[in-house]
């Protein structure tokens, strides 16, 4: 097992390495450090000399990826690209291009908020997702089953735009049961504020994940296995929620173990509707901010949480799949 | 397994659902929050600069203004502006020197013999500091954190919670360590290049700087060896650099309560710089308490957290969540005004005149990014003062026929107040001189312009985009700003008139424009050869999502006199390089004022302001030996009539070169609830909440009553979807046992 | 009339060029047996039938929307507008599509500001002025009463109009994209599962990369560094999702490749390149063609959740997302402004909903192990 | 003997897009307490869908029962409410498959899914369903079965996974036990340690069997009664003697007729081929595949899928070689025609060695080594019209103008028993037995010297195969072809090969003429492998059961590779590997073959 962990974590340098280099062509070839300073410094009166000075303060003065005027192994390490893009590795993501701040404090200053609300949405939606796929899979080929496809699809179509716009209307403004927007970060208090998000969330995921689901019951439930299970005298109840969804389980864990990571990455759009201060705010925030360093660090935070997923999933695999077995 | 797994959700599921339900209310506060003498509001963007020296947002300004205390302040209730002293003991006269060094007597105080201006200022004894850790010092005069490991710090989310703290009196000397803070290249004031072409040896004192700050980063990467980086060093161990090492003879103390100021020119505007935070006093404990490597690691800066004299100290900073300013127990003396601006008496706001200050014990700001939950919250009492989104007006204003906007009745029945102010500012739509086809002072260039700005109606604009709030603009002085002229002495006659009967100026008609354009050689907008002149409007508004709705504006009023209007878009840095190198076209500006005074309008289009020659604010390039001529007359002259009359003429000269179509000043209005009093708009400064109150019993009282939750919705919904749901149960348990 | 003639362009030959190409797909592939029996079922229901109606409806106005021409320029009085010296008659240098002609009437049915659908008055109050010079304050009458179907914007646009103008940027972001990726992910994805070894290590790095970055992050990162624009939406896109395509083609070409028939080739002593494209990539389309139209939708629905995060299509194209990033000022209003957000709407599911009914039923028709008892 | 189970003019039909299918089509018989009813039929005869009707498991919603009347015991099953149903399932009537590898649920241990019917059905719970469990386990001859019962399914070979359905099947002692096809999945030695485990347990439960299946052998050796099914009605009903030696119908006359026997003539009618001139030498073939583990893909194992083998092929003849799955005789195949590279030997084609060749070099053996295929369902690209299937090989070859390919793909079609004009056809329009004869086609169609029959016949009906097998016979002689025919069908080979051999675990145990490696067996392993044959003509012979499973190839057992099954084996045995030793013509690897 340590072993299979440490080979699966030298597997992912190479991917993590090529993220890297493809982030740094795009920030800093595509888009050069004068522009960034550009953007960053005052509205009035950027002088050349402040942005000089900018880059300065921010190592961005250094060459992108050979230091000729240093020594090895210098050459490389006084490098913007060894500085700004290596460092992460050492999950040193640096501070801030606008306000200084230190990202890594301020990522794991948010992460907890930002899992507030994808943690419950997550087991909720799969929970709800799971039973009401197996309901429509209990009811197939029947009319509720064509209704249910049919309003799944439907649900799909509409894009989670419109879920938070109508939901905040719905249930902040008429209903008034929620507030409109906000955060508090103290356990008993928090649950108003994201009860709103969570059951918004909720709404736009049921659509797709039903579908989803639905698909893979279908195909457990024409296995041979579940065949016998009926021949044994099985209900129904029992042949889904036991041999089907246990089965079922190793492509829903594919499904949903990649999507861990993005818990941690929070949701762009709630946290934002929703003034919720989490990464997804953070991401966000560094967009309309073009703090470039923020975005790089996120990005390949999310590249990291990715590929952590990944190994997820395969550790996950040979708990729920007693075949599989990690050498 | 089965079973538990079923058990355990058996029990928590009616728990959890229950819990949920008792927390269903749309307040956003923890219960009895908004029962103490707290003021409620949200803001749009995080403040990242909270350094008195970089600081220059207003939502920045919002903050640091009332922690930070510059020797001279405005009136609260006064108009026009009035400058008072704050931490001074008066607003000192300039003193004029000659070349000599001898003291010119005001009446021979001409821009040639003066070499020197000096301004004396003597502080205010009373003057204590807010409790602050870095007042926290060891007999011999260190910091008690100097030692302090990272895990001292981790605890505690701001200095203010630090366990101990202390304070000093205030000194001459804070004040002249943050005019040097000025110079600091590191901290890229806005301010600096303009205040250094007044305040003598200001450039100088950079440049010293500049080499301190290289000679300490050379000798330190040597040390830091290959992996050396810098950024992270200096963050981790922040470079602290003498300020007071250099000799600056712009800013000399005289003893601990006394500095002086010397310009190099006559500029009274410097007042008004010294109104704000720039020019707020900086302890050196706390530039050393923030360079302690385990403080500096905890993020604690002046860039976060600010020490200042204020009235607020800022409790709790959590940018882009959270703002808390407390009232600072160490606040000196302070008094609401006794007399103010006519009608200010019958207003109530000089019912707590006399009284000290400041009144709210607490201010809560809480970021709001979306401009309509912020509204939606406001509705519902959970915000005490809101301004109004344009798009929302029709829901709060009346506008009754050719009276005073006044609240729509559902709002005058919650007790709301309605408060207007026109903005001391400006929006323009530019004109690059460097451009071929809009620029240049040849007078069809002029018409071509002037046609463009008849085309383009802001009357409509401001019914369409702002709901009437705002004035068409005439020129590039709004009210409020000496100078400005209303009425129809104001109009600016090469585009506009007056309608006595609406009362106010109206476009010239289109037929006028129309024939501008056959003078200006664009017949019916075409060119030479026939096609309709293109022009393009350069813009970085990739955000803005009113941008496509003002673009198809312009492009329709354009439209009518025969011009083509294309967007060029780009971000932000390259729109900047573009406005830099003079490769643009048309493109939109504001302004709003620093002081409000006419030369902080005007220099935006003197010449050698120009932004593509001397990389100055005057971003048209609008280079007229006419103006400037005018502007450097009037540009240090005391207000009265023969700087009025120079303004006159500067303001027909730049109507009738129209280097920007004139857009409109607008109007800020904000709606207040009943349970907040003592508020008047003020422009100039932020520091203001200090005279403010709120009465939290009745905001408690209304907040219940506005708020009840609708549950019965919620209960028929659920009626409905069981209803749905039961047939179908019953159906497939009747044939599981009864058999097809 | 010739020089009218000469004045017809595609408007964006991308369109054209997608559409043409898969048109001349469709052909080749319905000359096949198997295709034309899987289209028979998948046409079986109605609800399908119809769908694909909308679906060619919309593609019939992106194309019209496409065509390109320059109209003659014409003076105040309406006569053709010439040439000072030459006499020519002289052709406006923007062009206009056929929808912007056919549409005519809607378009130039402007406002001043907001009405709402079929309204005869403007939304908004203003300050009347009689001719007595008294002044009232009401609702100023609208140029084109009652004729509004889905009310006026801000400026006064149609919405009808502008919602129909979207489907053109909807339909270039689904389809354009579409197109750009699947020849790289067939090209990649066939290569990397039949040769396996090295090629497939070196395929697999790449595509691992891409998709290992989060691909909203990717594509606002490649918006901000590149710009907003159609193009570099269809491009990113395109990046992002070439990834996925590809890594199914690859597993489905590792299966392929051990079957009987491929191995009969092999032993025949075909080519690679035969095999690669006569054995398996016929018989990997159904695959390519299913996750073309599911991810078409997917694209649609992305452009609105960009253009609210400011990094879509640019200022001067009218796209659903945009129409909705405008919307959200406007639903503050009391009375609310629901028509603008509600045309986005209505048009935006009008076009994803057919697609993914279209795509599941291709699905169930192409691929029986997806197929539903 | 009262009768248990009465099926009376059962009608099972399914909603299909191409309409309706009567797949049970007006069936009546019945099933006695403790006998044997056996039902065979060809694919598609409605066998298993009756045996599902009965179960009330017909797939829903495509699938329905239409109407008739299925009485068990006193109650009518059909219309019977589900809950009810569901305690006759698996308690009063049970159920086998045919697939051993996918009836079982692979995510639980055999204890858990062989207690849940026990809990579902007895009540038992804890301990006592565990230790019952272990007791059935130990019934069906599984070895150790406290350790086995916390095995998940995929840690046993496939006959022990039968086994382990058949404990199922069998805890609540249930009156009648279906079988559908459950022997159909296994090798022929396994076959035969099933079918004895199934009727030991049936005279000690008393059970009633019906047993479905399409093998007449099978059927012969095991039914009291057998019901013959065509097209979804039953054409004939009788006892085994009066079946075999009688048949009234056509049909059952025709498939008896079909059915390869192991004893009397063969069908071979083509000429023995010309001793002399050798085609094909394969010398010490080995073909080991690295087992990579990772990071590196270090090889850490070795799986010996054909470790020394040495044949020699003659122009003309028929070769055979037999064996069980996984012996590596399918690999022997792929690399004499190249689709995989040996690690080892030599593969003589007409005195050149082509087995390290590369592509360039290999083509024009390409053309002259041709291979038809096991399925004929994916043996033929879907997507591709068979005229196009059938020239593309004489394309690749550069044969002839395309219109001449066209003309020789159309007669090539027409030679094996297809209309010419088929050409624009797709695969999935045609049957089985017809995609087959395409695949003939196909490899005739570029004139090759030797054509490796893959398991050609394999997943054929047995009337089918009896006619490719015909073709195949045809075309021999008629293009003077060699085969090297690989098949596990001893029958079959026997019907076919001038020459055969016998491999167990990548090397070959036995080879010689045909007639005399099957009249006269010398290697165990031959032996066994002939007595598991069922045959309809039973002739009192002994049957030997092998016992256990087949080893890994991965890890073979040391010495001789048999000695952990064979019933002669001694201490040398385990140490000593055997050599084939020549007897004219005849070759044994076996040490006591000659005291045997």
């Amino acid at each position: 097992m340590f072993s299979y962990l440490v080979r699966r974590i030298a597997y992912a340098f190479p991917i993590l390495l090529g993220v890297n280099i493809l982030l740094f062509l795009l920030f800093f070839f595509a888009y050069t450090p004068e522009d960034m300073a550009e953007t960053i410094l005052g509205e009035k009166r950027v002088t050349q000399e402040q942005i000089d000075n900018w880059m300065r303060e921010h190592n961005y003065h250094l060459p992108r990826f050979i230091n000729l005027a240093e020594s090895f192994p210098a050459t490389l390490t006084r490098t913007i690209f060894w500085q700004k893009s290596m460092h992460l590795f050492a999950l040193e993501f640096g501070h801030s291009d606008v306000d200084n701040t230190d990202i890594g404090a301020e990522i794991k200053r948010r992460i907890p908020y930002s899992l507030c609300v994808t943690l419950p949405v997550f087991m909720a939606s799969l929970m709800i997702n799971i039973m009401v796929a197996m309901v429509v899979a209990f009811y197939r080929a029947t009319y509720i089953d064509h209704m249910a496809l049919v309003i799944c699809v439907l649900m799909m179509s509409i894009s989670l735009l419109f879920y938070i716009i109508g939901g905040q209307y719905l249930f902040a403004i008429h209903l008034r049961l929620a507030p409109v927007s906000g955060f508090d970060a103290q356990f008993p208090h928090t649950i108003k504020f994201l009860i709103l998000p969570i059951v918004i969330s909720l709404i736009g995921s049921i659509g797709g994940g039903v579908r989803y689901y639905r698909t893979i019951f279908l195909e457990e439930i024409n296995r041979d296995y579940v065949r016998t299970a009926r021949a044994k005298g099985l209900g129904e109840g029992t042949v889904l929620f036991k041999h089907a969804l246990r089965n079922a389980l190793l492509p829903i864990l594919t499904n949903v173990i990649v999507t861990i990571p993005f818990l941690i990455m929070g949701s762009l759009l709630l946290e934002n509707f929703f003034g919720i201060p989490g990464l997804g705010n953070y991401t966000i925030d560094a967009i309309s901010k073009q703090d470039f360093a923020v975005i790089r660090a996120m990005v390949f935070l999310g590249s990291l949480l990715y590929i952590g997923g990944l190994i997820l999933v395969e550790i996950s695999y040979t708990i729920a799949d007693p075949r599989i077995r990690i050498q | 397994m089965q079973l538990k797994a079923t058990g355990i959700l058996h029990a928590a599921l009616p728990a959890l659902v229950l819990l949920i339900t008792a927390s269903c209310s749309n307040n956003p506060y923890r219960p009895g929050e908004t029962a103490e003498s707290t003021y409620f509001s949200t803001f749009a963007t995080p403040p990242t600069k909270l350094d008195p020296t970089s600081a220059y947002y207003s939502h920045e300004g919002a903050i640091i203004d009332q922690i930070y205390e510059p020797p001279f302040t405005y009136h609260y209730l006064k108009r026009p502006y009035e400058l008072i002293p704050l931490t001074a003991t008066a607003i000192p006269p300039p003193v004029y020197l000659d070349a000599d060094g001898a003291v010119l007597p005001e009446t021979d105080a001409t821009t040639e013999r003066v070499k020197r201006v000096q301004y004396t200022i003597n502080l205010r004894p009373d003057i204590r500091y807010q409790e602050h850790p870095c007042f926290a010092l060891t007999p011999t005069g260190d910091s008690l954190y100097a030692d302090a490991a990272a895990s001292d710090i981790a605890p505690y989310d701001s200095p203010s919670r630090f366990p101990t703290q202390s304070s000093r009196p205030l000194m001459a000397r804070d004040y002249a360590l943050q005019i040097r803070r000025l110079a600091d290249p590191r901290l890229a004031s806005p301010i600096f290049s303009t205040i250094a072409r007044y305040i003598e040896g200001m450039t100088e004192l950079q440049e010293a700087y500049t080499t301190m700050l290289a000679e300490a980063r050379d000798a330190r990467r040597d040390a830091g060896g290959l992996t050396y980086n810098q950024e992270q060093d200096e963050k981790a161990n922040p470079l602290v650099i003498d300020y007071m090492a250099p000799d600056f003879p712009g800013c000399v103390v005289l003893d601990d309560l006394t500095y002086r100021i010397t310009l190099t020119t006559k500029y009274p505007q410097i007042l008004y710089w010294m109104c704000m935070h720039f020019f707020g006093p900086v302890p050196q404990e706390a530039i050393d308490f923030y360079a302690i490597p385990a403080v500096a690691a905890a993020q604690f800066s002046l860039n976060r957290c600010p020490v200042g004299t204020g009235p607020y100290f800022l409790d709790t900073f959590r940018p882009n969540e959270l703002i808390v300013l407390s009232q600072n127990p160490n606040y000196h003396p302070d008094f609401y005004p006794t007399d103010g601006a006519p009608g200010d008496e019958a207003a109530g706001l000089l019912a707590d005149a006399g009284q000290r200050l400041p009144f709210i014990k607490q201010q809560v700001y809480r970021m709001e990014k979306e401009a309509i939950p912020s509204w939606n919250k406001f509705l519902q009492g959970y915000v005490d003062a809101s301004g109004i989104a344009s798009d929302v007006f029709d829901q709060a204003i009346e506008m009754a026929a050719g009276s005073d906007p006044t609240l729509s009745p559902a709002m005058d029945a919650k007790g709301m107040r309605l408060l207007t102010d026109i903005r001391t500012m400006l929006w323009w739509t530019a004109f690059n001189f460097k451009d071929d086809v809009v620029g240049g002072l040849a007078p069809e260039r002029c018409k071509l312009r002037q046609a463009i700005t008849i085309a383009l109606d802001y009357n409509e604009y401001l019914d369409v985009f702002a709901n009437g709030r705002g004035l068409a603009a005439q020129g590039p002085i709004p009210p409020g700003i000496y100078g400005y002229r209303a009425g129809e002495t104001g109009t600016n006659p090469y585009t506009d008139t007056w309608d006595s009967r609406r009362a106010k100026h109206v476009r010239l008609p289109i037929e006028k424009a129309k024939q501008l354009m056959v003078e200006a050689g664009y017949p019916e907008g075409r060119t030479a050869d026939g096609q309709p002149l293109t022009l393009h409007l350069d813009h970085a508004a990739g955000l803005d999502p009113q941008f496509r709705a003002r673009l198809q504006w312009m492009q329709r009023g354009l439209d009518r006199i025969g011009i083509r209007l294309k967007e060029r878009g780009t971000d932000l840095s390259r729109f900047r390089s573009k406005r830099n190198s003079g490769e643009w076209q048309i493109s939109s500006s504001g302004w709003l004022a620093d002081y409000p005074d006419p030369e902080n309008f005007f220099f935006l289009f003197y010449g050698p302001n120009g932004k593509v020659d001397h990389g100055g604010p005057n971003t048209c390039n609008y280079a007229s030996q006419e103006f400037d001529d005018l502007f450097q007359k009037l540009e240090t002259m005391v207000n009265g009539p023969e700087r009025m009359a120079l303004i006159d003429q500067a303001m027909r000269v730049i109507q009738r070169d129209a280097p920007a179509v004139w857009q409109f000043y607008p109007v800020s209005f904000s709606l207040v609830h009943q349970w907040y009093g003592n508020v008047k708009p003020h422009q100039m400064t932020y520091n203001v909440m200090r005279y403010r109150r709120v009465a939290p019993a009745t905001r408690v009282e209304l907040q219940a009553a506005w708020n009840q939750p609708r549950w019965k919705v919620v209960a028929v919904a659920l009626l409905v979807l069981v209803g749905i749901c039961l047939p179908g149960s019953i159906r497939v348990y009747r044939r599981e046992r009864s058999g097809a | 009339m010739t020089a009218l003639l000469n004045n017809w362009y595609a408007k964006d030959a991308i369109v054209l060029v997608v559409v043409g190409i898969m048109g001349w797909i469709g052909s080749l592939l319905m000359r096949r047996e198997v295709w034309r029996s899987a289209m028979r079922q998948v046409f079986r229901r109605r609800m399908v039938r119809i769908s694909a109606f909308i679906l060619a409806l919309y593609t019939l106005i992106a194309i019209l929307d496409s065509v390109g021409y320059h109209p003659p320029l014409r003076d105040a009085d309406h006569a053709l507008h010439r040439h000072p010296e030459t006499g020519r008659v002289l052709y406006d240098q923007d062009g206009k599509s056929l929808l912007d002609l056919i549409l005519t009437p809607l378009s130039a049915m402007h406002e001043k500001t907001y009405s709402a659908p079929l309204a005869a008055t403007q939304f908004t109050m203003e300050t009347l002025y009689d001719d007595e010079g008294n002044t009232t304050r009401g609702y100023p009458p609208l140029a084109h009463p009652r004729r509004h179907l889905l009310g006026t914007d801000r400026v006064g646009n149609d919405v009808l109009y502008l919602a129909i103008k979207g489907i053109r940027t909807g339909m270039i972001i689904g389809g354009f994209t579409t197109l750009l990726v699947i020849p790289f992910a067939i090209l990649f994805g066939v290569t990397a599962g039949y040769f396996r070894g090295w090629v497939d290590d070196a395929i697999q790095y790449v595509y691992t990369v891409l998709s290992s970055i989060p691909s909203l992050l990717l594509i606002i990162s490649f918006m901000i560094v590149f710009g907003r624009g159609l193009t570099q939406l269809c491009i990113i896109m395109g990046i992002t999702s070439w990834t996925g395509l590809c890594r199914v083609l690859r597993g489905e070409t590792l299966k392929l490749r051990e079957l009987e028939y491929v191995q009969a080739a092999e032993a025949m002593g075909v080519s690679r390149p035969r095999i690669m494209f006569q054995h398996i990539v016929p018989n990997l389309m159904h695959i390519v063609l299913i996750t073309a139209v599911l991810s078409f939708s997917g694209r649609v629905l992305a452009e609105a959740v960009l253009s609210y995060i400011g990094i879509g299509v640019g200022a001067a194209t009218i796209s659903w997302g945009s129409m909705i990033n405008d919307a959200r000022q406007e639903l503050a209003r009391d009375p609310i402004i629901w028509w603008k957000l509600v045309a986005a709407f209505v048009f935006m599911v009008g076009l994803v909903l057919p697609a993914n009914l279209f795509g599941d039923a291709l699905r169930d028709a192409l691929d029986p192990r997806l197929r539903t008892e | 003997m009262s009768t248990l189970l009465t099926i009376n003019d059962l009608h099972t039909q399914f909603r299909t897009p191409e309409g309706l299918v009567r797949a049970v089509d007006g069936v009546s018989f019945e099933l006695r307490e403790g006998e044997t009813y056996a039902l065979v039929g060809e694919s598609g005869s409605g066998k298993s869908m009756t045996a599902l009707s009965v179960m009330q498991l017909v797939p829903r919603p495509a699938g329905f029962i239409a109407s008739g009347s299925i009485r068990f015991e006193d109650r009518e099953l059909i219309g019977l409410p589900p809950v009810e149903m569901r305690g006759i399932r698996g308690n009063d009537i049970s159920m086998i498959f045919q697939e051993p590898m996918t009836a079982l649920n692979p995510v639980f241990t055999i204890g858990n899914q062989l207690i849940e019917v026990l809990k579902l059905h007895q009540g038992l719970r804890g301990e006592a369903a565990l230790s019952a469990a272990i007791d059935m386990l130990d019934h069906v001859g599984i070895a150790a079965p406290d350790q086995r019962v916390r095995d998940f399914p995929h840690q046993l070979s496939g006959g022990m996974r039968q086994r382990v359905m058949i404990a199922m099947a069998l805890a609540c002692r249930p009156k009648i036990l279906i079988a559908d096809e459950p022997t159909t999945a296994l090798d022929v030695t396994i076959q035969s340690q099933i079918l004895e485990l199934m009727s030991a347990l049936q005279s000690e439960l008393g059970t009633a069997i019906l047993l479905i299946t399409h093998n007449m052998g099978v059927v012969a050796e095991n039914a009291d009664r057998i019901g013959v099914m065509l097209d979804g009605k039953l054409v004939e009903e009788a006892p085994p003697n009066q079946l075999f030696t009688t048949p009234q119908h056509d049909y059952t006359k025709k498939l008896l007729a079909a059915v390869p026997s192991m004893t009397g003539p063969t069908r071979r009618k083509s000429e023995i081929g010309n001793r002399k001139s050798e085609m094909l030498q394969v010398v010490d073939l080995k073909m080991h595949f690295p087992i990579r583990k990772g990071l590196f893909k270090r090889p850490v194992g070795t799986v010996r899928a054909v470790d020394g083998l040495d044949i020699n092929i003659h122009r003309g003849e028929t070769f055979a070689i037999v064996g069980e799955s996984g012996c590596g005789k399918t690999t022997v195949g792929k690399c004499i025609n190249r689709l995989l590279d040996p690690s080892h030997g030599q593969v003589r084609f007409d005195g050149h060695d082509i087995a390290s060749l590369k592509r360039v070099g290999l083509q024009p053996y390409r053309q002259r080594i041709q291979m038809i295929f096991q399925d004929p369902f994916s043996s033929l690209d879907p997507r591709m019209r068979i005229g196009a299937t059938i020239s593309e090989g004489m394309q690749t070859h550069n044969i002839g103008t395309p219109a001449d390919r066209t003309a020789r793909a159309a007669a090539m079609l027409e030679r094996v028993g297809l209309e010419g004009d088929l050409l624009e056809r797709y695969p999935h329009e045609f049957s089985g037995g017809q995609r087959q004869r395409i695949g003939i086609a196909r490899a005739l169609a570029v004139e090759p010297d030797l054509v490796i029959c893959d398991e050609a016949t394999s997943s054929l009906d047995v009337s089918v195969q009896a006619q490719i097998l015909e073709l195949l016979d045809e075309l021999k002689a008629e293009f003077g072809l060699s085969y090297l025919f690989i098949s596990h069908d001893i029958a079959v080979v026997r019907q076919v090969s001038d020459r055969i051999a016998v491999m167990y675990l990548g090397q070959i145990v036995e080879t010689g003429p045909t007639a005399e490696v099957i009249d006269n067996p010398q290697h165990p392993y031959t032996r066994a492998l002939i007595s598991a044959v069922p045959r309809i003509d039973d002739d009192g012979r002994q049957q030997i059961i092998l016992p256990g499973d087949v080893p890994s190839p991965a890890n073979p057992p040391s010495g001789c590779r048999f000695h952990p099954r064979c019933a002669h084996a001694i201490d040398t045995c385990r140490r000593t590997a055997p050599t084939l030793e020549s007897d004219e013509g005849r070759q044994v690897a076996c040490l006591r073959s000659a005291e045997l």
